[in-house]
């Protein structure tokens, strides 16, 4: 079960950057990576899962005497909040960053900003 | 003390209230700005001096009220605190250098750079490694935003390309993170380490994705493309912080994880930083652009950084001492640099000839170059020197060699920078404007200030004495502050310092330094006696003189390697900018500096084998080196020697330096200079004496190449048309027959190699001087060009007269004197063929000096040249002092030899001579000086005083009136047979002076600068290629390090 | 098409490195000692129901607190990337179709509801599931509603600036606050930490929560705002 | 030895034997030559006459300082370089000022006069005498490097620069002269003094060109006295320092004429036999030829 959403994250990982490395417009590179994040944020939560724990909220079902042995660790699920949020925040600057590149050369395709090389 | 948690919440509430303001509230909003970045800058102070006066120890600071593992904590220490002064310092002047932009775009600007920074100190700060990865997001995001700052089109492709890079770094960072935490249930990095994740099942893995990902965030070649185009193209006030903040909190988060992995993977570290230094070093000897040559020096600086990290192993408890040199060096130096950039209009780097217009600014920007290229008495120099011994004492030699490759070719492309900066014409009409705008000035000199008291503090920390305390250097930086003053006061101040730190010095001196000393320091007051004939302010000169100086009594002086090696590079820096004075100096600076360095590396490294690990390693000890080191210890101080005495092979770069060298330089850095090579071969000699390696004996091969430069110098000499060039290649000779008798290992060959310290001191350069003052009246150098000035300047004429005969070794002068005490050195060699050479090489003399005093003073005058006077009056005395000296020297050479033949009996006891009376004998062969030259003078007095008598009535005939195949010539140049003066010697011997070193040494730079011209061209500019080498660089770190591990 | 296979065979490497960690992987059968900690401490030492949201806002408060900059930091740079000039109205009035009937009730209707539903989120978020980020964006999709029926809607940009702003200073005021008057940064044993499962509970949390969602909120918006108002320049 | 003022007349005897007896020989030997020629040749103590004639000639003009300093330079070093060489060997009377200086200074003495006299040529601002110095350089320095091997090679086989010791050593039997202990330097050696007598095949350097209007022509009256004088002095003085060293020296007057008479022919033999060389020619004879030959008797020592 873990495994499976597991490979499942890290096939995403996989596809999300073939798509960007390959792909030279760069709105779809913007979603590729998107879709890594998706991927990553699967294989965060997954590490935190355990077989047949409920999750880590105390209420009348989880009392607070068994709450070592009924919940998963919490701690991923922090964790993947945070990154979730972060990769928002970057998409959107990179969102941006298309749009003002569209703006100055009219066109879309990373290869057409390469003035500064060597 | 300031809790760190408020250092961190500061700034962050201080940019969520900007975010408040209004948009009009530009000034109020930047108020802000500046007074938070002030107060961070002061808190961190605070800290660093708590820290350093030892009233603190390293503290945890825990969040929420939870113990460490549990709740992020952050630490504070030493480290942590001078990192973050130097990030918020850095963030501080930068945003005073950014005021107008800041201001331009207004509140939210200022919020991105104070949250930059913020999580710059983040970085820095926490212990926990999910809390890192936050605040490396945060720094990417607020790049993305800062470069946005520049002007420059271009830039927000490049914060695009970095946005990719980043995206992928983040990638596989987050996916280290979770692993690290499942396999050791802790997101504590000491946890962490504690757990010693490098070694549980996949925490391995885990950990290189974390190492790889935080490295990717330093540059490493050859994924740092992305990080290039934004030096080039971003504000220089940010890639001031990109470059010295940035690069060194990522450095601190490398060195903070990597105990998490534990020491094996040391070694991956330090190649990744080994080739990024190497590769960036080599790529920047091609750019033109000259923040982008910035960009690509940061990151070999990174990387340097980043092997000494790997090397924390052997570094023991100077490991912070030598990585906090490096860094905060090239932190300064860099920022400073790209602040310089700023106030240039023209990205060109030819375009910072502008800096000429204000010598402060043009010291600034020697000091930042001094500052990266590690020379005392800056951090960088005392860094290198530990790092240097400690990686001989543990055999990681080829470490060793290719981190001194790469300084020296970093050192190659900064000083040919700087030379083409003070000499090149600035370029006509896309000539750069530069503006002064006080603020950034003011900005540029804190980092000048910054750079120069690092240099004393490394000093204070240094196990040794600080360089900035000797008097020398003091006396010698002091020049530098009496600029404004006239020369002749200045002149009066430097004669009269040489002459009483010599009578303060000499009693100490044994016979060996009193002889060097003497033609150092008295040497070069007579010498500085021409520079009265200058007038006006000749800015520069003197600091460059005095170090020079200073350097070579240091030298003669040093008891132990590092003062040795101290002295050694002074001289030399003070040597190359001199030389750098001429007017078509500059490619010839280059390679005298280039050629220097490259020795003063090789004897670095002798010392450093030969120490093994003996902090403070006395000359004296060079004896007790290991039979398996001593002739490789030996080797490397040899040749590092004899590129000062430019012998054959290395010798390419001394002809220019001398020749183009201003009149009064050139006896300096002939007479005297080429001495402090003599002074290294005789310390070694001394202290090693013979040395075999398989079974070749080392003395043996010196002599072949003594003999090999004196022929070969001499025959290069004999086909020069230029007069000052032909006294150059005279003195790579001259220096040849000083090593052939050094190496020939017995008494009277050391007798004649300080016999020619001692004469060629004073007939090079009253020859020089000669000859300079020649060519300041004609306005030129060349030979065929002149003619007939015998009778227009008489007592150059004398002077070069007398010159030629001592040089030749003619008797009765002193030059005879050399040549009997070679004679019966050889006599009891054990080598006998090199002497061939010598032989041979004797004769050639005649030729050259001939040439020069005929085709300058003799032969036909030139009408251009009939209205021409005597050389300068400041001119002329020194070289009547010479003459003076030579003829005593050529009577009693008893005074000067006599101490240091007995002082050479406790070498070599057998073989000294006998001085009794006035004439000098020794076991084979007698020779009495004074009824040589009673005997000459007769003769030659008794002829002349009849000639004159006879023809008292003789009355001096016209130019041309003599009988020429019965023609009367009317032009001098028809007359003047002087070109290609040798034409049948050219023809019969010709062949033995191909310029197969200069053709090799070429080819060596052809070679750097065609590879890195070709490799560099794969940083296509394209943003998503960039991100496949990230890939790539990860993935063939991954099989290697696993294959590895 | 070589660029192609090269990236492949990097990716191949790639899947190599990550089947690599997925064998060496073995899902845990115990909490680790943090996880354990967590378990143990939260309900009775941070009275929170919520471990979770006890994490986000508390023990790993300074996290959170990068997260919001981090959505600060990309409003604030929206605006600087975004070219110059765009923003004043004043080009040629945009003439656009009108959307419909349907989506102008139902949106009316619908983000009264949604505002409530965002706010009970994050209010609620230290006892049930959701919190500060899911109420914020529940609230930025009501704003996004609201574009979709009109995107000449008038804004006012201040105010978001001004509650983002007020909600940061606060949220670092408060953890600054916790040095002093708690156990540390961020901690929430600031205010009494109550009876457990109720609302007014686990100290702070609940009010650095709502600034968190107040934030997002405004932060997401304003981002959308921007977005869209770069439609047709 | 020590300086004693009898020493003074006793030189200047000397030098008087000598200069009578290079006027003569060179007279005989023009004479020969004549007679080869089928001419009846000059009148024995032609030069003699020349000499006097030239001397008691005024001139009223001059070059320049170093137009007086040639010839002075060039007659100094002929003079000096024949004082500080002991003439006999074994008389007190005839070891002139030989306390002075060894064997290497009269090798280095050599160079004086040359010098002096290229200086004072160059003054005259004559492009053919530039030329005839540039080239008489150019020969000399492979001319005079086979010599100096055997010198080297000489004093290795004696341990001792002081050349009266060398004579000493070579005394008892003509077997005893370096001629038969080391004839591979002698070799070298004669080679090289073939080079510095200013014979053919090596007297380009004053080929006819610089005759007529070279150095000889703008010297004239007493410069051209003095170095006439010296031209007769110079060569009997490196006669002397080959004898000394290589043919056993002389203990009188008559081996000593012999002796220098026997060299001095040996020149004069090549000199009428071969034609003459160029510069560059004479430079590649002397290292393919003269210089190996030193070379070995260093090693062969």
């Amino acid at each position: 079960m873990v495994l499976i959403v597991m490979s499942t994250g890290f096939l995403l990982i996989l596809m999300g950057l073939y798509g960007s490395l390959t792909n030279r417009n760069i709105l779809r590179m913007i979603v590729s990576f998107t879709v890594t994040n998706t991927g990553v944020n699967l294989v965060l939560i997954s590490v935190g899962y355990m077989p047949g724990r409920t999750a880590p909220i105390l209420d009348e079902t989880v009392a607070v005497s068994e709450v070592a042995q009924r919940i998963i660790d919490p701690v991923p699920q922090a964790l993947v909040l945070t990154a979730i949020v972060i990769g928002v925040g970057v998409t959107a600057l990179m969102l941006a960053y298309a749009y003002r590149l569209y703006e100055t050369k009219g066109t879309l395709d990373i290869s057409q900003f390469t003035e500064l090389k060597w | 003390m300031v809790s760190p948690l408020v250092l961190l919440g500061t700034p962050l509430g201080m940019a969520f209230l900007l975010g408040m303001l209004q948009n009009r509230w530009r000034f109020a909003s930047y108020g802000i700005t500046l007074l938070t970045m002030t107060c961070m800058s002061l808190f961190s102070a605070d800290w660093v001096l708590g820290f350093a006066s030892g009233s603190l120890v390293a503290t945890d600071f825990s969040t929420a009220g939870a113990p460490p593992p549990f709740a992020i904590s952050l630490r504070m220490s030493l480290t942590e605190a001078s990192l973050i002064l130097l990030v918020n310092l850095a963030g501080l002047f930068s945003t005073l250098y950014l005021k107008e932009e800041l201001l331009r775009i207004g509140r939210r600007g200022m919020a991105v750079l104070l949250i930059d920074i913020m999580a710059l100190c983040g970085i820095i700060l926490t212990r926990d490694i999910f809390n890192l990865f936050v605040f490396f997001e945060l720094v990417v995001i607020s790049t993305g935003g800062l470069v946005l700052l520049s002007d420059d089109q271009r830039a927000p492709s490049a914060g695009f390309k970095y946005l990719i890079v980043s995206q992928l770094i983040s990638v596989l960072l987050l996916i280290g993170i979770i692993f690290a935490y499942h396999s050791t249930g802790t997101l504590n990095i000491d946890g962490m380490a504690a757990a010693s994740l490098g070694l549980l099942k996949g925490g391995a893995l885990a950990f290189f994705l974390i190492l790889i990902a935080v490295i990717s965030e330093l540059k490493p070649f050859p994924a740092n493309g992305w990080a290039l185009d934004i030096y080039e193209s971003a504000h220089p006030a940010f890639s001031a912080i990109f470059s010295a903040a940035a690069s060194s909190a990522a450095l601190f988060a490398v060195a903070k994880l990597l105990p998490m992995g534990g020491e094996s993977w040391l070694p991956v570290v330090s190649s990744i930083g080994l080739v990024s230094f190497l590769a960036a070093n080599l790529f920047a000897l091609c750019q033109e652009n000259d923040r982008r040559l910035l960009g690509y020096s940061s990151i070999a600086q990174t990387g340097l950084v980043l092997v000494v990290i790997g090397q924390q192993d052997i570094l023991g408890e100077r490991y912070l001492f030598i990585a906090g040199g490096i860094l905060l060096a090239h932190a300064v130096a860099k920022a400073g640099l790209y602040w310089l950039s700023g106030l240039l209009s023209n990205r060109h780097l030819t375009a910072w000839t502008v800096l000429r217009q204000s010598p402060l600014l043009l010291f600034a920007f020697i000091s930042f170059i001094a500052l990266l290229v590690g020379l005392p008495p800056f951090p960088g120099f005392y860094a290198k020197w530990e790092l240097v011994h400690l990686l001989a004492q543990e055999g990681r030699l080829a470490i060793l060699g290719l981190v001194l490759l790469g300084a020296l070719v970093e050192a190659g492309y900064l000083f040919r920078w700087f030379g083409k900066v003070v000499k090149r014409s600035d370029g006509g009409e896309e000539a750069a404007v530069f503006s002064v705008a006080p603020i950034k000035t003011l900005v540029v000199f804190a980092a000048v200030a910054g750079g120069w008291s690092l240099g004393y503090l490394w000093g204070q920390l240094s196990l040794f004495d600080n360089i900035l305390h000797t008097i020398p250097v003091l006396f010698a930086l002091g020049f530098l502050l009496l600029e404004r003053f006239p020369v002749w006061l200045k002149n009066s101040l430097a004669i009269v310092g040489l002459v009483s730190y010599y009578l303060i010095s000499y009693p100490a001196y044994d016979p060996m330094q009193l002889i060097f000393g003497t033609v150092i320091l008295i040497g070069g007051g007579v010498i500085l006696l021409a520079s009265y004939s200058v007038s006006g302010r000749r800015m520069g000169f003197y600091p460059s003189a005095m170090l020079m100086f200073a350097g070579l009594s240091l030298l003669i002086e040093a008891k132990d390697s590092f003062h040795f090696f101290v002295a050694w590079e002074l001289l030399t820096i003070g040597s190359y900018f001199l030389i750098l004075r001429g007017k078509q100096s500059e490619p010839h600076a280059l390679s005298y500096l280039v050629f220097s360095l490259g020795g003063a590396f090789l004897i670095l490294a002798g010392f450093a084998l030969a120490a093994e690990g003996v902090e403070l390693f006395p000359l004296s000890s060079l004896s007790q080196v290991t039979a398996d080191k001593a002739p490789w210890v030996f080797i490397l101080l040899a040749v590092g020697f004899m590129t000062k005495t430019a012998s054959v092979g290395l010798h390419i770069w001394l002809p220019g330096a001398h020749a183009e060298a201003e009149t009064d330089v050139s006896p300096m850095v002939s007479g005297i200079l080429l001495k402090a090579g003599l002074y290294g071969l005789v310390v070694l000699l001394l202290g090693m004496g013979k040395q075999q390696l398989y079974g070749v004996e080392l003395t043996h091969v010196m002599l072949w190449i003594g003999a090999l430069s004196a022929l070969l110098g001499n025959l290069m000499a004999v086909f020069q048309e230029d007069a000052k060039r032909l006294l150059a290649y005279s003195s790579i000779g001259q220096m040849g027959y000083a090593l052939f008798g050094l190496a020939l290992m017995n008494h009277l060959g050391w007798l004649m190699a300080l016999m020619f310290v001692i004469n060629h001191y004073i007939y090079k350069s009253m020859l020089f001087l000669s000859v300079g003052g020649v060519a300041k009246r004609t306005g030129t150098r060349l030979m065929y060009q002149m003619g007939g000035l015998i009778t227009l300047m008489p007592l150059s004429f004398i002077a070069v007269l007398i010159g030629i005969i001592a040089v030749s070794g003619v008797p009765p002068l002193s030059g005879f004197g050399g040549r009997w005490i070679f004679y019966n050195a050889i006599l009891t060699a054990e080598y006998r063929l090199p002497i061939i050479l010598i032989f041979l090489a004797g004769p050639i003399a005649f030729l050259y000096l001939f040439r020069l005093i005929h085709t300058l003073f003799l032969g036909q005058l030139k009408d251009e040249h009939r209205q021409i006077k005597e050389a300068p009056f400041w001119l002329i005395v020194p070289q009547m002092i010479f003459v003076a000296c030579l003829m005593a020297f050529a009577l009693v050479p008893g005074v000067a030899l006599r101490r240091f033949d007995l002082y050479l009996n406790q070498f070599f006891p057998q073989g000294g001579l006998n001085w009794e009376g006035v004439s000098i004998t020794s076991q084979f062969g007698y020779w009495s000086p004074v009824s040589i030259m009673v005997v000459v003078m007769v003769i030659f007095a008794s002829l002349l005083g009849w000639l004159i008598f006879v023809n008292r009535k003789a009355q001096k005939v016209k130019q041309f009136n003599m009988v020429f195949a019965a023609e009367r010539p009317y032009r001098p140049e028809t007359t003047h047979f002087a070109w290609n003066f040798f034409a049948p010697y050219k023809k019969a011997l010709g062949f033995l002076i191909q310029p197969l070193a200069t053709r090799f040494w070429g080819m060596v730079m052809d070679l750097l600068h065609t590879s890195a011209d070709l490799t560099r061209r794969f940083y296509t500019g394209n943003g998503q290629t960039y991100a496949i080498h990230l890939l790539a660089f990860v993935v063939v770190v991954y099989l290697f390090s696993m294959g590895s591990l | 098409m070589i660029k192609r296979f090269f990236v492949l065979a990097l990716l191949f490497a790639m899947g190599l490195l990550f089947t690599d960690l997925l064998l060496s992987y073995t899902p845990d059968t115990e909490l680790n000692s943090t996880a354990l900690y967590y378990a143990n401490h939260t309900a009775k030492d941070l009275g929170a129901a919520n471990i979770v949201t006890a994490i986000i806002v508390s023990y790993r408060g300074l996290d959170t607190l990068g997260e919001v900059t981090v959505l600060f930091l990309s409003a604030a740079i929206l605006v600087l990337v975004l070219p110059k000039g765009w923003r004043r109205g004043k080009r040629k009035p945009r003439i656009l179709p009108s959307t419909g009937e349907l989506l102008g009730t139902g949106s009316h209707l619908l983000v009264p509801l949604i505002l409530l539903l965002g706010v009970y989120l994050f209010v609620n978020g230290h006892l049930t599931p959701g919190g500060g980020f899911q109420g914020g964006a529940i609230i930025a999709s009501a704003a996004l509603l609201l574009l979709l029926t009109n995107p000449l809607q008038p804004f006012s940009r201040h105010l978001f600036s001004v509650v983002e702003s007020i909600a940061g200073l606060c949220f670092v005021v408060i953890g600054l606050l916790g040095i002093v008057y708690a156990g540390g940064f961020l901690d929430n044993r600031l205010l009494p930490i109550g009876q457990l499962g109720e609302l007014f509970s686990a100290g702070t949390m609940p009010i650095l929560y709502s600034l968190i969602g107040l934030k997002v909120g405004a932060e997401f918006s304003s981002m959308l705002i921007n977005l869209s108002e770069t439609k047709d320049s | 030895m020590n300086f004693e003022w009898i020493q003074i007349p006793y030189s200047l005897l000397t030098l008087f034997i000598v200069i009578n007896y290079g006027l003569l020989l060179n007279a005989f030997i023009a004479k020969i030559a004549a007679r080869i020629g089928r001419r009846h040749g000059i009148h024995l103590f032609q030069n003699h006459i020349d000499l006097i004639k030239n001397y008691s000639l005024r001139t009223s003009i001059t070059h320049g300082v170093m137009f007086y300093l040639g010839p002075v330079f060039r007659l100094g070093g002929g003079v000096g370089l024949l004082l500080f060489v002991p003439t006999l060997y074994g008389s007190e009377m005839f070891s002139n000022l030989s306390f002075s200086g060894d064997l290497i200074l009269a090798l280095y003495f050599v160079f004086f006069g040359a010098l002096g006299m290229a200086l004072g040529a160059g003054e005259s601002g004559h492009p053919h005498a530039a030329i005839g110095v540039s080239r008489g350089l150019s020969q000399m320095t492979t001319a005079e490097l086979p010599f100096a091997l055997a010198v080297f090679s000489v004093s290795l086989q004696y341990q001792t620069l002081s050349i009266t010791e060398i004579v000493s050593l070579q005394q008892g039997g003509f077997l005893n002269w370096t001629l038969f202990t080391n004839p591979l330097a002698v070799a070298a050696a004669m080679l090289s003094f073939l080079g510095s007598m200013m014979r053919p095949p090596f007297d380009v350097v004053l080929a006819p060109q610089e005759i007529p209007i070279g150095p000889p022509t703008e010297y004239h009256s007493s410069y051209l006295a003095m170095m006439q004088t010296n031209r007769t002095i110079f060569p009997i003085a490196k006669i002397v320092i080959y004898m000394n060293l290589f043919f056993g020296g002389a203990a009188s007057w008559p081996v000593f004429f012999l002796k220098v008479f026997l060299i001095y022919m040996v020149s004069v033999f090549v000199g009428v036999v071969f034609p003459r060389f160029r510069v560059e020619q004479s430079i590649r004879w002397f290292l393919i030829y003269a210089v190996p030959l030193g070379i070995l008797s260093i090693l062969w020592v």
